[in-house]
């Protein structure tokens, strides 16, 4: 299951739990990612909204790989400039597989799970259409199709 | 009855509806010009599985949902 | 300057502190690597020697790069199963160009940082050559060249 | 004099020597043979950074370190 946080994600505290979770179970290598709110375009912050049933189904093929174990966590709602809204971690023997597994992961993560992400300016959500993905098999209901 | 959830940034409320697939509900959509606009991008779930053709019956208590362009972390 | 600790390295602490540093820095991307002592070949731990003069040169090429901030750190002395040993953090505006300095570093760091790895048995330390590289132009001072 | 170090697994005691290039150096180490199998793995620094060429002259104070193949992390 992804580990959902209203507002920015306790970073050190869930890291230092999925290490002390990990540490002795035979991994070499631990590659966390943490995505960390940038002050650009005058924003406060990001909002987020999630549609957790089909995230945690997203994740479901990550979590369940014989090879490596891969943590996750995202924010729900505003998340200040400094504050984080994403962070995971993958563990494996080696670190080879695990560059490779997180690079695999994150961009399948910024394809495929279903959030949205909103500029926070002034207390108010705005959607930056351009920065989002369209999901496999868009347009299937558009008219023109 | 069929609920329609609209996800992320689409502000409309879920509704309820009577069609029996997704050819119909398309139909239905399209009507609402703002909806249309919407819909060129948009990836649709029924019970949460995105689907990859039209031919999809719907039958009572199904979920549909209209899923915008993502962008999480 | 590598960040030097005698035994297992601090991970959480060294995190935070990285991380408090740099969070409003502009970076939006983290990518630490935490490499953990693996229970292998009946070790109790391994053991490290380094160079510091020339593990501090080394590392200089990496630390004043404009696009990337790099933090690292490293043990030297025993470091137990389930301890860790080197720790570094790659802070980058964009993810992919993390993905790449942290590879990167981390290749470069294990062929060419100075530091020499030793098994851990019954308090004895035992270096296992092939597990080791050669440093460029090694040989040099043989008799055979 | 010139100071020679052996780092890592090498188990041997820095020396101070009266060598005038490297060229002089290799012939004196290897007159002790397990020295010389190490010299087959090992690069060489002179005042911290690695030579790649036997052709460096040593004056009085300079460091030689012969550092054997490495392995960190």
């Amino acid at each position: 299951m992804v580990e959902i946080f209203k507002g920015g994600i306790p970073v050190i505290p869930t890291l230092e739990r999925w290490y002390e979770e990990f540490k002795f179970e035979g991994y070499g290598a631990m590659i966390p990612f943490i995505g960390i709110v940038r002050a650009e375009n005058g924003i406060d912050g990001l909002s987020f909204d999630l549609y957790l049933p089909m995230l945690n189904e997203w994740f479901k093929k990550w979590a369940n790989l014989p090879d490596v174990k891969i943590m996750m966590a995202h924010s729900f709602g505003d998340v200040k400039v400094g504050e984080s809204s994403f962070l995971c971690a993958v563990f494996t023997k080696h670190r080879k597989e695990g560059f490779k597994y997180l690079e695999e992961f994150v961009e399948d993560f910024k394809a495929n799970a279903p959030i949205w992400k909103y500029d926070l300016k002034e207390g108010k959500r705005i959607f930056v259409k351009e920065r989002a993905k369209k999901l496999p098999n868009a347009g299937i209901l558009s008219k023109g199709e | 009855m069929v609920r329609v959830e609209f996800l992320g940034p689409i502000e409309k409320e879920p509704m309820e509806v009577d069609v029996k697939n997704l050819k119909e509900l398309k139909e239905l959509l399209n009507k609402n010009e703002e909806m249309s606009k919407w819909l060129k991008e948009c990836a649709v779930a029924v019970n949460d599985k995105i689907v990859s053709s039209l031919d999809v019956e719907l039958k009572d208590g199904d979920k549909v949902v209209i899923l915008p362009p993502v962008c999480g972390g």
